[in-house]
Order: C-alpha cells, then structure tokens, then sequence
C-alpha cells in the first residue's frame, strides 16, 4: 500500500534539548517518518587546527582538552604520543601506568556521560543522568585531585606529567573500583532489561558491518556492528600490551548493541585499572624533555582508542617550535557519516535514540 | 437566594480554592519527590521546606510578558488554554469529595465527566496549530491520535463498574463500594489507569509534549499567563484523573474512624503518589508503540473485562466475595500475561521511497 | 507500509537556505563590531525607600522572580557539561527553584549561555534571546563568553557575549567550577531583588 | 601490531597492476598523482591489500603545493599505510573524490574543501561544512592570517 504524502523540513537544533550540543539536523519529514536528512556542522568551529598552528607544542595541549570535552585525558594522551614520537621522547615507566589508569578511568567517565544523555534523549526525565553523573562526580574527584581542574585538565606534559599523583589518589581510587562494579550492576538492572528501553533500541538504527567499515565509524560504534577492532589491541600503544582485556562486540549494530558495549567495555575497563593499579611502580614521573620543544622536521601519525574511538593526531614539524600542520582525526565527526543510513525510514523519536546512541562531542566534530 | 444558588455559590467557591490550592501542592509535591528519586533534596528555599515555590512560580508566570507570535492565528490562539482548561475545572463538577458533598448529584455523572474531558483535546490541538509552529503542529498530531485512541479503551474500562453498581452517578458509585472496586474490578483498573495516564499525557505517553524531541510540543510558542494555564491544566488532569480513579475503584470518601474528606484526599495522593514514581523512572514510548499499545493490548482487554464481569453478574451472583476477588485477581494477571505474549508493537521501520 | 513522498513543502531548496543563512551571519558579523553595555546600574544601587503599597507590590513580585528563575538550556561546549553538574545531584540547582529547564525559551527567565559562541551561531543566540519573554536575564558562563578566552583570536569565534546580546553576570573560569556559577546565579538573584518595578 | 605495508613492494606491484601510472615510493609514504589517485585507490581497497578503511584523510599547505594525505588501514590484515598526493595548482585545486570507494571520505573531504579549498570532483554533495556560505579564504592555508 502506498501513501500519496508531501513531506516538510524540520529544523532540529542548532539549539535543541538532544542536539548534545550545537548541532543541527535538516530533516525532511513525512508525518513523523524521516525521509531524508542533512547534518548540519560548523556551529562549535572554533578553528582550533588554525590556532594550534600559531603556538609552540606545549601551548597546543589546552586545545586538546577542549575537543572532546568529556575525554580530555585520552585527548591529552594522543597528543602528547604523537609529539614524543615525533621528537623521540622517552616516557618513565611509572607515568606509562599513571597514563593508563587516567586513560581507563576517562573512557568510563565519558560512556557514563554519554549513557546518561542517551537515556535522557529516550525521554527518561533525567533520573538516570542524575544516577550516571554520581558515578562520574567521583571519577572527576580523582581528576581534580591530581590536575586541579574539574573538567578540562590539561595533566600531561611531553615525557610524563606535570606532577606526581597526589598521596590521596590511590586510595581514593581503590575505594571506587570496589564500588564501581556494584554501580553498573545497578544500571544494567535497571535499564537493560527495562521494557520500554528494549522496544525503543532493539532492531533500530542498524549499521551493518560493511558499511560500519566503509564509513570509518570507530570505537562502541564499529564495535557494535560486530567489528572486533580496537587500537588497544590491534595497535597496542603505551603499555596496553602487558594488561588482560576483552574487546566487548555484538552482533546487529543497532541502538541496544551500542549501548550494551559501552556497558561491557566499562566492566573492561574496571579490569585493566585493578591490574595497573596493583603493578604500579615507584620512580620518575617525568623523562627528558627540553623546555622548549623543536622536534625535528617530519610528520607522524599517532592514535590512541579513545572513548568515542580511534583518536589519531597528524602533525608535521618544519623544526621549528610551532607545528607546521596540527590535525586530528576527529571519531565523533565520522561516526556521523553513516547517520543518514541509520535514521532514514525511522521516526522523529528514533532519530534522537540513534543519535544519542552513537554518543558525539560537538567540540570534536566541529573543533 | 434559594438553597440552590447558596449550594451552588459555596461549592464553586470550595471547588476553585480545592482545585488551585490541590495543584499548588502537588507541583511542589512532584518536584520534592522527583528530587529524592534523583538523589537530591528538591526546592527547599522558598518558605519552609519549599512549600512556597509553586506559589512563587505561579506569581512570575503570571507577571511575564504575554507574547504572541505575528504569524499566528491570534484568535485561536487566545482561544486555546480556555478551551483546554476550561473542561478541565468543568469535571471537578461531579466528584463527591464526601457522601452528597459535590456540586452537583448528577444521574449521569460519569457519563457527563467523560464527554466534558474529552473536550481537553480540541484546545490542545488549537494550541499546535494557531502556534504556526513545526514543533506544535508535531505536538497536536500526535495528541489528536492518541487521545481519541486511548478515549476508547477508557470509557469501556469504567463500563465494567456501571454494571456492578447498575447507575450512573458518582455518588450511588462510591455507596456501592462495599468492597473497593480495585478487588472486583482489577483488569478494568488496570485498563483505566493506562488510558487514563495517556489520556493526561503523563510519561510514559508524554509524547505531544516530549522535551528531548519536541520542545515543548504544543505549547512551545505560549509564554506567561496562557502557558500557567496549561500548566495549571495539565496537574489539574491529574487530579481529575486521580479523584475519578478514586471515586470508582478506590471506594472514594468512603474509609474507617477518618473523615470523609481525609479519606479521599489520601486516595487521590496515593494514585498521584504513583504517576509521579512513573514518571520518574520510566522512559518515553514512541508514537507507534502508543498506538499499538492502546488499540492492540487495552481495547480487547477492556473488552475482555466488560464479558467476565457480565458472566459474573448474570451466572454467580450471590458468589462469595472473597473467592471472586481471587478469581478476578487471577484472571487479570492471565491475561496480561496471555496478551503480552499475543500482540506484537508493529511499527519500525518504513521503506522510503 | 510504503510511503511516496512528494516534493518538500518549501519555497526554498536546501542549498538556497544555506545560501540565505550564510548571507544572514555575514552581516551579522559585519553589524556587530561594538559590544552591548552592560546593564550593571545595579550594582551600587541603594535599597529602596520604605513606602508602605509600592514597595510590599514591589517585594512580592522581586520574590517571586527570586524563587521561580527557570533557565533555558543554552550549552555550547565544555561549559555545558559544568552546567549540568550544577544542575545535577551534587550541587542541585532544583534547591532555588530551578529545576524546570524550559526547552523553549518563550517560558524561560534565564539564558546561561555557556560555551564557545561561534559567529555561525550567534544570530541564533540573539534570536533564542529575542525569543525569550521580559523580564529576562543573561549569564555569560566561562572565559570564552567573557572575551573569546582562547579562541579569542580565532576567525570564527565571538569575542565575548556582549557583542550579541547585553550580558548581566559574566563568570570566568575556563570552565568555572559549579560553585563559581552558583555564586553568578546569587548575583542575579541580587540584581533581582533590587530591581524597581516603578520608576520613582 | 598494525604492521606497515613495505612501500617499494607495493610500488612495483602497482605499476605491474596500472601500467602507465606515475608513482614513488618514498621511506614513509607512497606518492601518486592526483589523476590517478581513484585507480590507486580503486587497487588498494580491492584483494589482495584491503585497505577498507580510511582512518585519516587530510590535507597540509605547503608553499608550492598542497598535499591531500591518506592514512589506510585494513582490518581483516591488520595493515596500515600511507599515501600522498600533490596538488601544484594552488589557485584552482582539483582532484577526483574518493567517496564511492570510502564513505568515511565524505565529511573529511567537505572539510578539505572548506578549510583549503580543493574541489573533489564527483562528490555526492561538496559544500561548506564548517563555515557559512560567503565566508571568505581558506582559514588553513598558510596565507590566511587568523584574527580579526
């Protein structure tokens, strides 16, 4: 049976309760059904790659914090790789552990923001982003312990840190991860066998495997379309290679899928931080590095498995102190290539689950 | 003046300081229980324990600029909350708060308390479309296919009770109650309820005015004192649904050693107490599933409902009342469970041409 | 269930409104090089004299507008996620009354712009602020609705709220903490109470 | 391990699978010209390489030339690489899109196209993505000067 129908444009955003942000969506509209779609980006673009460009490498690294703001710590660390590989900068073994522990640490601050908005997009009235940010408050404690900032932390130097963790982190940290496994079997209780939040996330907004790929989605994303791909495995980098881990992955790519992985890969995360916690070394905190970096001429590309997923920084030294070219590769702006394909046929209710699903950062898409 | 006009003088007065003072309370109420379901204390600054924050908001809405759109139908629009309120306050006219206390005992007052609530929706719908807004024009469709949808099941479930009692007014319905009707009629309290908080558009139906979707649905372009008065419309529904509830299946005024009045007030807190925890916890259904839900699952329940009690009425009628309660109990949950499994929510995903 | 769409119903192709809209935020760029002053009279205003009606009317009103501030959602970035923990459980905005965030600024006291503004997007900020019904309030929140912070210099970022929208409580801080917001929404509950209805 | 394609090999088995196609290997990169950057491409996401997916798609300024930098990875070989190209026309910068091979390339080319003003030809819908309409210059080019 076919409906002779005429379709209109809604706007949604760029100021919208579930936008996350200032993002904005064209949509054509049939009666509630979305026929078609246009992303509209630039509304957060501050251009920081430009501004990058004007300051010394150490400047560079509030920029970073400012990307993705709900993962400063991982962005922080990309950056901070990529100009060590470029200069050739040891780092101390005692910072490597310290790295991972702040890495994991942000990866379930950052899915425990993100679940929360994506509950509140499926319209639960706030109540478990209220749970959610309890949980995230803590980590943000340990956060403001050691860097003194609550949100955008600007912690790492080229060769460690810029100071040593303070003397109550640890034990604050041990405190949590007896009491964050007990957290997110309460999540899951109540939300991954709610009933309303299984009809609105099983079976939509699928992203197939091929398309996942072609699309270069990353992180929970591609990792929910059954894609068993992780830098922390697949490129190991700092020293994830010594630590055992799951990948989580599920099978059918749609909204659910997305969200159980985020759940799963917290639990994995649990369990890289008792082990780095428990083989944690004493010594340097920082490895030799000049003042005033001038890495020699070349370029490097330098990727880290951030929360939203493969965080790569590109730059270019022409030898002197300021980058010549400073780029991310941005995983929020391309888990958004294939949102189109997810939403289309779906309606206005489902587009804020999918979307809420694939969890963005303006400030990374838009940079 | 005769008896009538004083009668009438002294309820409408009692009726209005009830109404707005009820409503008052039970913003403040929603909003200290949200709190505590979120871990948070709520609004405790204005006056003791809060108490005088719905007062504080309804003096500042009342205050702020009135602005109406250029490229709205003015008229209609002015028009809109009247019209969804007005009904509203109309309902209030035939509950009994205790045994006679009411406005008016009229013979058919649930019949009268239906058609005037149904009325609600025709002010909302003018609402979304004088707005001239996207938003509210999304808002207003999905409530003109919900509400009429959800109308049926509604009414079918409070038919159950008219047969028991064998009459329409509200009074003769609480003096029937010997034993609450929330026992004999457990599947049409059920029915009731579901309808009744889609009726009110309380999540998780919540879809015409679904903030993380809509804005704020219909009245997305109301400021000031026209959007007090949805607001004073939506918890005044409430009430009105919670006091209906009440009256029909709770036993209304009717309760031990407390007076009436206190009784019914209780019963109304206990049914608000509950869309409130709803409210709280669960998250929203999408437009499909609402309607899936409300013609697939309530409707032949409802249905189901009115023949069980009518082979009760005709085939057992001197049964013993405890053994019924247990059979009705039982075969509520039966089927329940027996249409959970049968109905699928349909909808998903449509081929795009 | 298919459904055939027809032609959108508008007047305008998308690439048309792009067109349109880019032409819009050129000459907003353009019309606003000098910033709004800021409405701080305020600040070193006395208390008002006793009088017995003008001045309870006055109380009544300034009380209600204390207690009942409801805050539009206006996050742009890193400041945004302040925002909520402000409103979260931990500082809890509910408390004085703010827990209703109108996702329409028609029903809303307060605009606490937080974020990096974007000349892309300030006439939506100025269009969300005329939207907005009196008697309204602006809370600029962080560095960057301060001066631009460290996207000052940048070729696309607003340098400070004030050259959109006039701007009553600035908060600095890159992001501020929750208790330095809260202190800014105290500010603007002082600005209220002190506000004169009548002018005398 | 991500392991790193040898780029010597992969030149000589190029120019054996294109003949007539330009190409240089260099230690860290493989270089081809802008004309024939759909072929290769065409090649190396085909069997035997793989490269089904493009992590990083990017352009840099240099004073003669602006370089368009793709980063590939396959992920059934777990294999990554490198390949550049130039384009010297810096007035009126042209090459072909790469959107039907990558959907990833997409948005990352609209993005070149905003802030270094390389057309791709055959995109399926080139336009400004984070400026507006009317902006004007090309705010990573190194003759932009930031400010205002």
């Amino acid at each position: 049976m076919a409906i002779k129908t005429e379709s209109f444009i809604l706007n949604i955003g760029p100021q919208h309760p579930s936008t996350h942000g200032v993002f904005r969506l064209r949509l054509i509209l049939d009666g509630e059904v979305i026929t078609d779609l246009e992303p509209v980006f630039g509304y957060l673009h501050r251009g920081i790659e430009k501004l990058a460009e004007g300051r010394t490498y150490l400047q560079d690294i509030p920029f970073t914090d400012r990307l993705d703001y709900l993962g400063s710590m991982t962005n922080n660390h990309a950056y901070v790789m990529a100009v060590e590989k470029l200069a050739g900068i040891t780092v101390p073994e005692r910072a490597e552990y310290i790295r991972v522990i702040l890495d994991e640490l942000q990866r379930i601050a950052s899915h425990l923001a993100g679940l929360g908005f994506f509950l509140n997009d499926l319209g639960a009235l706030q109540t478990p982003l209220l749970y959610m940010f309890r949980e995230r408050e803590k980590i943000v404690e340990l956060f403001d312990m050691c860097s003194g900032q609550r949100l955008n932390y600007n912690y790492y130097r080229f060769g460690g840190f810029v100071q040593d963790l303070p003397e109550e982190f640890l034990p604050a940290l041990k405190k949590l991860l007896d009491t964050l496994p007990g957290f997110i079997d309460e999540y899951e209780q109540l939300i991954s066998t709610n009933e309303i939040v299984l009809i609105r996330t099983k079976g939509v907004g699928v992203l197939k495997r091929e398309l996942a790929i072609n699309s270069s989605a990353a992180g929970p994303v591609l990792r929910a379309s059954g894609v068993n791909w992780d830098i922390r495995r697949n490129d190991p980098y700092s020293i994830y290679d010594r630590f055992e881990f799951d990948i989580p992955t599920a099978q059918n790519g749609d909204t659910y899928d997305r969200y159980m992985v985020r759940i799963r890969e917290m639990r994995q995360s649990v369990r890289i931080l008792r082990q780095a916690v428990k083989d944690l070394p004493e010594g340097e905190i920082m490895g030799k590095a000049p003042k005033l970096l001038k890495p020699p001429a070349g370029e490097v590309y330098s990727r880290i498995e951030g929360p939203k997923g493969e965080l790569g920084f590109y730059l270019v030294s022409d030898g002197t102190d300021k980058p010549y070219r400073w780029r991310v590769r941005p995983p929020c702006l391309l888990n958004l290539s294939a949102l189109k394909d997810m939403v289309v046929g779906w309606k206005v209710a489902d587009l804020m689950a999918i979307f809420g699903s694939i969890d963005i950062v303006m400030g990374e898409v838009d940079r | 003046m005769s008896d009538f006009w004083v009668h009438l003088l002294v309820y409408l007065v009692i009726l209005f300081g009830f109404v707005i003072v009820s409503v008052l309370l039970f913003i403040w109420l929603e909003r200290r229980f949200i709190g505590r379901f979120q871990l948070r204390p709520g609004p405790n600054r204005a006056g003791p324990f809060g108490l005088l924050q719905p007062i504080a908001d309804a003096i500042k809405v009342l205050i702020k600029e009135d602005i109406i759109p250029t490229e709205s139908d003015k008229g209609v629009f002015w028009l809109a909350p009247l019209v969804a309120f007005v009904p509203v306050m109309l309902m209030f006219a035939a509950i009994p708060f205790a045994d006679g206390a009411m406005l008016v005992d009229l013979n058919i007052g649930i019949l009268y308390i239906l058609a005037v609530s149904s009325v609600t929706v025709i002010g909302i719908f003018m609402a979304g479309w004088s707005s001239n807004s996207k938003y509210s024009l999304l808002g207003a469709m999905r409530t003109i296919a919900q509400e009429v949808s959800y109308e049926i099941p509604l009414v079918l479930s409070i038919l159950g009770v008219v047969m028991l009692t064998g009459s329409l007014s509200m009074n003769e319905i609480v003096k029937a109650q010997s034993v609450p009707f929330v026992l004999l009629q457990p599947l049409g309290f059920f029915v009731y309820l579901s309808a009744a908080m889609a009726e009110i558009n309380r999540t998780p139906f919540d879809l015409l005015e679904a903030e993380s979707e809509i804005i704020a649905g219909f009245h997305t372009e109301y400021s000031g004192m026209k959007f007090g008065l949805f607001y004073l419309m939506e918890y005044a529904e409430v009430l009105a649904i919670s006091a209906i509830a009440t009256t029909l299946f709770l036993g209304g005024w009717q309760g031990p050693l407390l007076h009436p009045v206190i009784w019914f007030i209780t019963k109304v807190l206990i049914i608000f107490m509950f869309i409130i925890w709803v409210r709280a916890t669960i998250p929203r259904l999408r437009i499909d599933q609402v309607m899936a839900f409300g013609w697939k699952f309530l409707l032949p329940l409802s249905l189901a409902n009115l023949v069980i009690t009518a082979f009760e009425i005709l085939a057992a009628p001197d049964m013993n009342t405890a053994v019924l309660i247990g059979i009705n109990i039982a075969v509520m949950f039966g089927l329940i469970l027996l249409f959970s499994r049968f109905y699928k929510l349909g909808g998903g995903r449509v081929s795009v041409k | 269930m298919e459904l055939d769409s027809g032609k959108p119903l508008s007047l305008l192709t998308l690439d048309e409104i792009d067109q349109h809209e880019g032409g819009i935020i050129q000459s907003f760029r353009t019309g606003h090089t000098t910033p709004y002053p800021d409405p701080a009279d305020w600040l070193n205003s006395e208390e008002p004299p006793p009088g017995v009606f003008v001045t309870s009317v006055e109380k009544v009103l300034n009380w209600s507008r204390h207690y009942s501030l409801w805050p539009v959602m206006f996050g742009l970035a890193c400041c945004a996620i302040e925002m909520m923990c402000m409103a979260a459980s931990r500082w809890d905005l509910a408390r004085f009354g703010m827990d209703i965030f109108r996702a329409s600024p028609r029903q809303a006291d307060l605009m606490i712009v937080a974020g990096t503004l974007t000349w892309k997007m300030a006439p939506w900020l100025k269009r969300i602020y005329d939207q907005m019904p009196e008697p309204k309030w602006v809370l600029a929140m962080g560095a960057c609705g301060t001066s631009g912070g460290l996207f000052r210099d940048s070729y696309s970022v607003v340098p400070g709220f004030n050259m959109v929208v006039p701007v009553d409580v600035y908060v600095p801080g890159c992001p501020p903490r929750p208790e330095a917001l809260l202190r800014a929404i105290m500010d603007i509950h002082e600005k209220i109470d002190k506000t004169r209805i009548i002018k005398r | 391990m991500t392991a790193v394609l040898d780029y010597q090999q992969l030149k000589a088995d190029l120019s054996k699978e294109l003949p007539g196609i330009e190409i240089q290997a260099e230690s860290s990169f493989l270089l081809a010209l802008p004309e024939d950057i759909h072929h290769v491409c065409q090649y190396l996401v085909s069997r035997p390489l793989q490269m089904d997916y493009l992590t990083n798609l990017t352009a840099a300024d240099y004073p003669e030339y602006i370089e368009i930098i793709f980063h590939l990875n396959s992920i059934v070989n777990n294999t990554a690489m490198t390949l550049k190209t130039r384009l010297t026309d810096k007035t009126n910068p042209k090459m072909a899109s790469v959107v039907d091979i990558w959907r990833g390339a997409e948005l990352q080319e609209r993005e070149i196209y905003d802030l270094f003003g390389v057309v791709f030809e055959n995109h399926i819908g080139l336009k400004r993505i984070f400026l507006w309409e009317g902006f004007e210059g090309y705010p990573l080019r190194k003759d932009f000067a930031n400010g205002h």
